[in-house]
Parts: structure tokens; C-alpha cells; sequence
């Protein structure tokens, strides 16, 4: 099939994928906090309301800056399986969450702007890790593209264990989890008032929302390129990962900014650096 | 050094209550607070000017939703101590039982809220999922889930069965072992240690300095309890205050946790040492209108209250004024604040218990 | 008010490792007719009611407990509206927030407080509600309110 | 410094997520109030004689009467429970319901212009009360 056609499906089926996981993920948080919880497309609902809703715009640059984070956000996951190189959907794949930041930097708001540079930490300490994770992935299977892992004789997961390891505890920063949900909270009970998205309202916050369902089917496209010879196989890994996060979500407190960013280079630098290296040496 | 002020409340979801700190940031550090209250001033001992002595009690119980129960006693103790009015005995273990559960309804209430504010969502609910049993013994025993409305001038209102209170006994000891579980997860967790242990240090002598009363005294290793001048009945009953020495957020949680399993021992001390029986007398309804003055002490959930109240023979009180525990907390608070990081300023103010409607009245 | 000696006996309390409990105002404001009859009662526990028939003065009262025996000690002071009155804050760290309350809720000037927060402590829809004006405009409303209701009373009882 | 893979919480988390729920679908399902809860104040217009005990008893002044024209009336939302006006009353015309009423969400005003919660009764007037109880008594 034309990448074309997988990028289009990617851009239209990845909020429903994203939302629907939202649905699964609320039931579950509740029921392990021993409550009833919503129904399963109460995140639609949800996006359904907001979009109704009067949006206060404090700063008019606001709403182009979160279009630009939710139409890279869909940008990125439509390049990665559209078959575009895949240390270049790194790049855009920090851009998208770039233009959040700035969105959030633009108010001049206590909150949103502390809220801001906590995010820009979070991104100082993720994104390095993703792209070391796509260029090993590159490297293991001689490959550029999305298409091309997945046709790659090589399969990633058992030569990049320890890489896959880091992912599954860096996702927790971009699935805004506990504990490291610095930046914003779908709690609001924290010292930055739900942190950079403090001063978005209406159709804003539901761009926000939106784009951090596509980020959620970014990340499961990743994990499908670590088990690169099944898609379902993919999906089912990114379903436990997935169930770990929350049920760490569940068990921990939020960390303080200082703690997630060195936790998470000393993650990256040991597990996903020291396996990369592994590979050089006993090749 | 860049310079922010970010506006703490008074409509932040961390505190659920309207108190305002402008807090002065350096960075992540903030170098100052400045408190506001008053917003939602109430103006409860303006009311002596229209209500009379003997519904006053309703209205004392309304200075805060969580130690209802105490404030109401307070009022009524020291009505009692103007006018002379013995209470009978069954009366007075009964206000110590419903004073003890109240503490523990408090302090349930409290670390579910603490636990929120260090992002622990789920232990909020468990927290606040065993303070809903609290509250259902207080609907069958007073009535009311929050404000109770059981103190009269001179006694209590209802009586509660022998075979209740041994229920609720049995109820309580199930909760405590339950409760256990709960305190090893404050305890142990890592994340909550990262959050608690070595933030917002209070010592002993700053402690005594800035007169901070209840548990937070009690987590900076002073010893002052209320409950320990044997007033009220509490010198029948046995027990240690709670004292921890590091006088960290986390010795202030367990501190609070400890009293949890104390007041519990203490309402089953109680029932075991009443006098049994039904029909026995509740109440000695006072006579006339009041003349004198008296300072009332308890020991609140959030540490030590003081009441004053003037009266002077008619039906209105000249004043009534209460000093509530949060009120003598918060020159601590904004003492911890100083030189904190921004994230450890919601665990800060939240370990100090602060009750802005109490403080407010 | 004797401003050294008052110092004097509060710095003696702070080294005795006394703790602030309270600094209270009582408005001192002769009832402007008693709503439903006095009575008044033989049983006080304290002298000192009685003799507050003074115009137009405020009673304070700072009350300091010890922990160990729970002890109050008081220092009772009448003071006039125009009076300065001398802070404790340097002994006793706590008692910046009183007396800010007093000086917003009584309209009474303290001196030299350590955080003076400058009438912003309380938001209060009434500026200075316990001020000798604002009481007693409040008791001669309800006084009036009374008399209305009983006026009221009488003439339906006598029509019937 | 405690081992930071040990987190207690997580078994008990993967324990309520097979157990049953301990919260209840609210509106759906509503648990009965315990005998002796206070709910409402209910007034029984047959039984007053109108004394205003209850009108000079009530702290949070909910209850008006006016005596010369028989009327009982009560704001719902301003009281406040507490139960003092049935412990005051000599006639029993009071009592304290279990159930709260349904908190008003509209300001809805009364066809006299009163307040959301605005309850009143009229008792019959005295001298047709009178002639009735003769006329009772009568027969």
C-alpha cells in the first residue's frame, strides 16, 4: 500500500486510538483507586464539551502556537508510518512539543510559565533518549524508514532489551504520568494549578488534549517498531507498558524536576546508552 | 536573579480553602510569603450581638466543618465554667468518645488531602474511603455527618446504646488494622519519602519560638498536648502524647498517623470506663443568664484552641472569641515557606493543617 | 497604659519560656438596651465584669500558657481608641497576626509590629466592624428591631 | 534511603482492580439515611398554637410566625438543623425528617415573591378553629 494512505489513516484513526485509550486508562486509575469511574468514551465527552466552550484567549498567539503543537503532533505520527527517516521524525516529533512550550510561555501567567519551563526540562530530559532509541533501531536493522524496520530480517526487541527497558520508564514522562507528571497534571492538585495548560480554556485545551492523543499513538508506533515482525505482537507490548504506567501512576507521588531529570539521563546513559554500546562491542 | 510572584490561592486546588500567599520566587526558591486571609470572613463572634447565649453553641460549631464536634464542646465547656453547671458523667465520656473519632475523621481527612498534594491520588482515596465509615458512625450516633449538633450547655443531647458504642469500638479496631496498611504505604514508599523526608524542618526551639501548637509542635519533639492538664475527663484515661524529633513534613504525617491508632485506643479506653446503662441523666440545663469570663482549652485535631468568652447577664455574650490551632500555625508555616523550593510549598502548607474558615471564624 | 513595665512583664513571660495563646479585644460598648430583659447572675468566675461601664474603651487581654503546668498568665490592659500600643512581636513571633487583627478588626494602632501587613490581612466587607461606632449601631438597629417587634406585639393585643 | 522499586502501594492497587468498587453510581443509587439523621424540618399546621418559641429559639433565623395571622413559614435553605425548634416545641408540632429535601438548583421565586426553600403553612383562623371544635365536641 501507498505510505500516503497510512499516513492519512494515521492523521484520522490516531485521536480515536489515543481517545479510546484515555477511556480505558480513566476506568482502570478508578477502579484501582477502588471508585466506579466514567464510561469508556467519556474523554470524546469531554473533547465534545470543551470544544462548545468559550475559549479565553490571554494572548492571541496562543491558539496558532497549540494549532502548530497538535498539527505537528499529527505531522509527526503521518511521517513516521508514512516512511519518512525516522532520526527526522525525532526532530519534529521535539518541535510538536516544542510549539506546547511556547504556547505556555506566551501567557503571562506564573503558572503557565513555570509550568512552561518545567516542560522545557521534561523535553531536556526525554528527547535525547528518543532520538539515541530511533537512531539504535536505525542502526540494528539497516534501516531509514518506518517500512523499512518493519521489513527488516532483524528483529529489534531481543538485540535492544535495554533500550526498550528506558523507553517503557521515559514514557512515563510523555504519557504524563506519576511520577513524572511535572509539568501539567490531569490532577490539578499540585503547586502549578494543572501547570502549562493553567491558562488554556475551551477549544485550546482541547487541542491540547488532541494532540496528546496522537502523542499516545506516536508512542505505540514505537513500540511497534521494537517488535518489528508483528503488529499485533506491537500492540499487545505497548498494552502492558501501557499498564504499567498506570499502575505506577497509581502507586507513586509526583517527583520533583530535579529527580526526573537526572533519573532519566542516568536511565538513558545506562540502559538504552550501555546496551547501544553493547552492541558495538560484541559485533 | 529573575524575580516572580506567584499568587498562592485563594482559589488554588491545593488548599481547598481561601488563603492567599503572594509567594516571592527566586528561580524555583522562594525567598518570601505574605499572607492573606479574609476571604471569607465570617464574622461568627460579631454574632453574639444578636444570637442568644444558648443557640450560640450552633454557631461555634460552624467556625469549621472538620472539628465541629470540638468547637461546639468548647463553646459549651466554657458556658458551663460561667454558670457553674456540673455535667453528668456519661455525658462527658460520651463528648470524649465523639472528640476522639472526630480527631481520627480528621486526621483521615488530612492525609487523604496530603497525599493529594504530593500527587498520590490513590492513597487520597483510600484515605477518604475510611473517613466515609467515620462519618456514618457519626450519622447514626449524632445525626449529622459533619456538624452534629449534639452539645447543649450542660451536657449532650443523645444518648448512644451500650451495645453501639461496643460496635463502634469493634468498628474503630477493624479501621485501625486497616488503617495500618495505609501508614506503611506513608512510611515506606519511596516517592513519598522523596516528596517529605528533610523538607520544611522545624526545630524545637523554632517551634517554641513561633508558637506553634498540635501536631506540628508535637513533630518538632515539644511536648504540649492539651489533653495532658487532665481537664474535661481526660485524666481517666491513659495515654502518651505523640512526639516525633525531626520535625520534617514527613514527622508531621507521622505524627498525625499515630494519633490515628492513639484516639482510637482512647474511645475504646472510654467505653470500657463509662458508667453503663440506659436512661441515665444527659443533660443539666443551665439556669439564668451568664455572668463572668472564661478561657476554655482543648486539644484539636490541629492542635491547641482557645476560646474566651465574656458574658455579662443577659442572653447576648459581650464576646466570644476563638483562637483556632491554624491561627497559631501560620507564623510557622510562613516561617517554612522561607527558602523552600516552589514544589514543597503545597506539602508545607498542607502540613500544617490549615483550616483559612477556622482561622477566619 | 504603663508602656516599660508592660514590656518589662512580657519579656519576663518569654524567658520564662512562656508561650503567646491569645491577644484578645473585647469592645467595651454599655448595651444599648437589653434585648430581653437582664438578669444578672451571682456566679462569676472572674472579678473584673462589672466595672466595664468605662466609654468608649477597648479591653485587651494577652494571655501566655506554659506547657508544662498549662498555666495562663494575663496582662489586662483598657486602652482608648486614640491609644498606641506598644508590639510584642519582637518576644513572641506569633504575635504579628494578632496584632494585625487588631488593628484591622478594632481600629486600634500597634506599634512597631515585625510584618506589619498594612490592613490586608482581612478582606472585610465592614472596615473596622468592631470599632465603638460600628457596635453600637449595630446593638441600637437591633434594640430598635425589638422595640418594633414588641410595639407590634401590643397593639395586636390590644385590638384583640 | 528506602529502595525505590518497592512500592507498597502497587499491590493494593492490583487488588481493587479486581475487587468490587466501594463507591456508589450516586444519583443512580442512593443510600438510605441512618434512623435519626436529621434531614428536613417538617410542621404540622393542626397541632400549632403558634408561641414564636421555635421563631425565637432558631439560630440561624429560618422560622418566621406571625401569630395574628396564623402563618408558620420556614426558608429551608437557611436552616440549618440543628434541631433545636422540635426540642422546643410543646405541642410537637415539629419534627425532624431522615431525608434531606433535593438541594434547589434554579431561583425558582415563590408566587408571593419568596425565596428558593420558602415553605409556608396558614393554620385556619382562630375563631373558625374555635366553632369547629365546638361543633366537634358537639356531636
Amino acid at each position: 500500500m501507498n505510505p500516503i494512505v497510512y499516513a492519512v489513516l494515521f492523521v484520522l484513526l490516531a485521536p480515536v486510538f489515543g481517545g479510546l485509550l484515555a477511556g480505558i486508562d480513566r476506568i482502570a486509575s478508578a477502579r484501582m483507586q477502588s471508585r466506579v469511574g466514567p464510561p469508556l468514551l467519556q474523554p470524546f465527552y469531554d473533547l465534545g464539551k470543551l470544544l462548545q466552550k468559550d475559549a479565553r484567549q490571554v494572548n492571541p498567539l496562543v491558539e496558532p502556537l497549540l494549532l502548530g503543537h497538535v498539527g505537528f503532533m499529527a505531522a509527526t505520527g503521518a511521517m513516521l508510518v508514512g516512511g519518512v527517516d525516522l532520526i527526522f521524525v525525532a526532530f519534529v516529533f521535539a518541535l510538536a512539543a516544542l510549539f506546547l512550550v511556547l504556547a505556555a510561555g506566551t501567557v503571562n501567567s506564573p503558572y503557565s510559565f513555570t509550568g512552561a519551563e518545567r516542560e522545557l526540562v521534561v523535553l531536556l530530559a526525554a528527547e535525547p533518549f528518543f532520538i539515541l532509541m530511533l537512531a539504535a533501531i536505525c542502526k540494528v536493522t539497516d534501516a531509514s524508514s518506518y517500512q523499512g524496520v518493519l521489513s527488516s530480517a532483524v528483529m529489534v526487541a531481543p538485540k535492544l532489551p535495554g533500550v526498550l527497558l528506558a523507553f517503557t520508564f521515559v514514557a512515563t514522562i510523555k504519557l504524563r504520568k506519576s511520577p513524572f507528571d511535572i509539568s501539567t497534571s490531569h490532577h490539578a492538585h499540585q503547586e502549578l494549578v494543572s501547570g502549562l495548560t493553567s491558562d488554556m480554556s475551551g477549544r485550546l485545551l482541547a487541542y491540547v488534549e488532541m494532540a496528546h492523543w496522537y502523542e499516545s499513538a506516536i508512542l505505540a508506533s514505537f513500540v511497534i517498531l521494537f517488535f518489528n515482525w508483528s503488529v499485533p505482537l506491537g500492540l499487545l507490548a505497548f498494552a502492558v507498558i501501557y499498564a504499567a504506567e498506570v499502575l505506577v501512576d497509581n502507586s507513586t507521588s509526583r517527583a520533583k524536576w530535579q529527580l526526573v531529570l537526572r533519573s532519566t539521563w542516568a536511565v538513558t546513559l545506562l540502559l538504552a546508552g550501555g546496551n547501544v554500546l553493547a552492541l558495538f562491542l560484541l559485533k | 536573579m529573575k524575580r516572580t510572584i506567584i499568587p498562592f490561592g485563594p482559589q488554588h486546588p491545593v488548599l481547598p480553602e481561601p488563603l492567599v500567599l503572594d509567594l516571592i520566587l527566586e528561580d524555583e526558591r522562594v525567598v518570601d510569603a505574605v499572607p492573606t486571609i479574609g476571604y471569607i470572613h465570617r464574622g461568627l463572634e460579631m454574632m453574639v450581638e444578636r444570637v442568644e447565649y444558648t443557640e450560640m453553641g450552633f454557631v461555634a460549631e460552624r467556625i469549621c466543618g472538620i472539628c465541629s464536634f470540638m468547637h461546639g464542646m468548647g463553646y459549651c465547656v466554657s458556658l458551663e465554667a460561667i454558670m457553674n453547671v456540673e455535667v453528668p458523667e456519661r455525658a462527658r465520656w460520651l463528648r470524649i468518645i465523639w472528640a476522639e473519632i472526630s480527631r481520627v475523621q480528621s486526621h483521615l481527612l488530612w492525609l487523604g488531602l496530603g497525599a493529594d498534594a504530593f500527587g498520590f491520588e490513590n492513597l487520597f482515596m483510600h484515605c477518604w474511603r475510611m473517613r466515609e465509615e467515620i462519618l456514618d458512625i457519626f450519622e447514626k450516633t449524632t445525626g449529622g455527618r459533619i456538624i452534629h449538633s449534639v452539645n447543649r450547655i450542660g451536657g449532650v443531647k443523645r444518648d448512644v446504646s451500650d451495645a453501639e458504642l461496643a460496635a463502634i469500638v469493634v468498628k474503630l479496631e477493624e479501621l485501625g488494622k486497616a488503617f495500618e496498611k495505609t501508614a506503611n504505604v506513608f512510611g515506606k514508599d519511596p516517592s513519598i519519602r522523596h516528596r517529605l523526608s528533610g523538607v520544611g524542618v522545624l526545630s524545637a526551639d523554632d517551634a517554641r519560638a513561633v508558637d506553634a501548637v498540635g501536631p506540628m509542635a508535637r513533630a518538632s519533639g515539644v511536648v504540649m498536648d492539651t489533653r495532658l492538664s487532665g481537664t474535661y475527663g481526660y485524666d481517666q484515661v491513659d495515654f502518651e502524647p505523640v512526639t516525633e524529633t525531626a520535625g520534617d513534613c514527613l514527622a508531621r504525617v507521622v505524627v498525625r498517623m499515630r494519633e490515628v491508632q492513639q484516639s482510637i485506643g482512647l474511645v475504646r479506653q472510654a467505653v470500657e470506663k463509662m458508667p453503663k446503662g440506659e436512661g441515665m441523666p444527659l443533660e443539666n440545663k443551665p439556669r439564668g443568664n451568664p455572668v463572668g469570663e472564661t478561657y476554655t482549652r482543648l486539644e484539636q485535631p490541629r492542635g491547641e484552641v482557645l476560646y474566651y468568652v465574656k458574658a455579662n447577664g443577659t442572653k447576648n455574650l459581650e464576646r466570644f472569641r476563638a483562637r483556632t490551632p491554624t491561627f497559631a500555625n501560620i507564623p510557622a508555616m510562613i516561617k517554612l515557606v522561607r527558602g523552600c523550593d516552589l514544589a514543597d510549598v503545597p506539602n508545607i502548607i498542607l502540613t500544617i493543617d490549615p483550616c483559612i474558615s477556622c482561622t477566619e471564624r | 497604659m504603663d508602656r516599660e513595665a508592660f514590656l518589662a512583664r512580657v519579656g519576663e513571660y518569654h524567658k520564662e519560656g512562656r508561650r503567646l495563646a491569645l491577644i484578645n479585644v473585647t469592645t467595651l460598648v454599655p448595651a444599648a438596651a437589653p434585648a430581653h430583659g437582664a438578669k444578672p447572675e451571682a456566679a462569676a468566675t472572674e472579678a473584673s465584669v462589672g466595672e466595664t461601664a468605662a466609654p468608649d474603651q477597648f479591653e485587651i487581654t494577652w494571655v501566655f500558657e506554659n506547657d508544662k503546668d498549662a498555666t495562663l498568665e494575663k496582662i489586662r490592659e483598657q486602652v482608648g481608641p486614640a491609644d498606641i500600643i506598644p508590639s510584642i512581636s519582637e518576644f513572641f513571633g506569633a504575635a504579628f497576626l494578632y496584632e494585625n487583627e487588631i488593628h484591622e478588626l478594632f481600629g486600634l494602632n500597634v506599634e512597631g509590629i515585625n510584618l506589619d501587613l498594612q490592613g490586608q490581612l482581612y478582606k472585610t466587607a465592614t472596615k473596622v466592624p468592631f470599632s465603638h461606632a460600628a457596635v453600637k449601631a449595630r446593638l441600637e438597629a437591633l434594640a430598635a428591631k425589638t422595640a418594633a417587634a414588641a410595639e407590634a406585639k401590643a397593639t395586636t393585643e390590644a385590638k384583640a | 534511603m528506602a529502595n525505590p522499586l518497592r512500592l507498597p502501594m502497587v499491590p493494593r492497587a492490583l487488588r481493587n482492580l479486581v475487587s468490587r468498587p466501594a463507591t456508589r453510581r450516586y444519583p443512580y443509587e442512593i443510600r438510605p439515611r441512618f434512623e435519626g439523621a436529621r434531614g428536613t424540618i417538617e410542621f404540622d399546621v393542626e397541632t400549632c398554637n403558634y408561641c414564636m418559641l421555635c421563631m425565637r429559639r432558631c439560630p440561624a433565623a429560618a422560622i418566621t410566625v406571625v401569630r395574628e395571622d396564623r402563618i408558620w413559614s420556614i426558608e429551608h435553605l437557611t436552616c440549618i438543623g440543628c434541631n433545636v425548634c422540635v426540642e422546643v416545641c410543646n405541642k410537637n408540632s415539629l419534627s425532624m425528617a431522615k431525608e434531606s429535601k433535593p438541594v434547589h438548583t434554579h431561583a425558582e421565586v415563590g408566587p408571593q415573591g419568596q425565596r428558593p426553600g420558602h415553605e409556608e403553612w396558614h393554620g385556619p383562623d382562630p375563631a373558625i378553629a374555635a366553632a369547629a371544635k365546638a361543633a366537634a365536641a358537639a356531636t
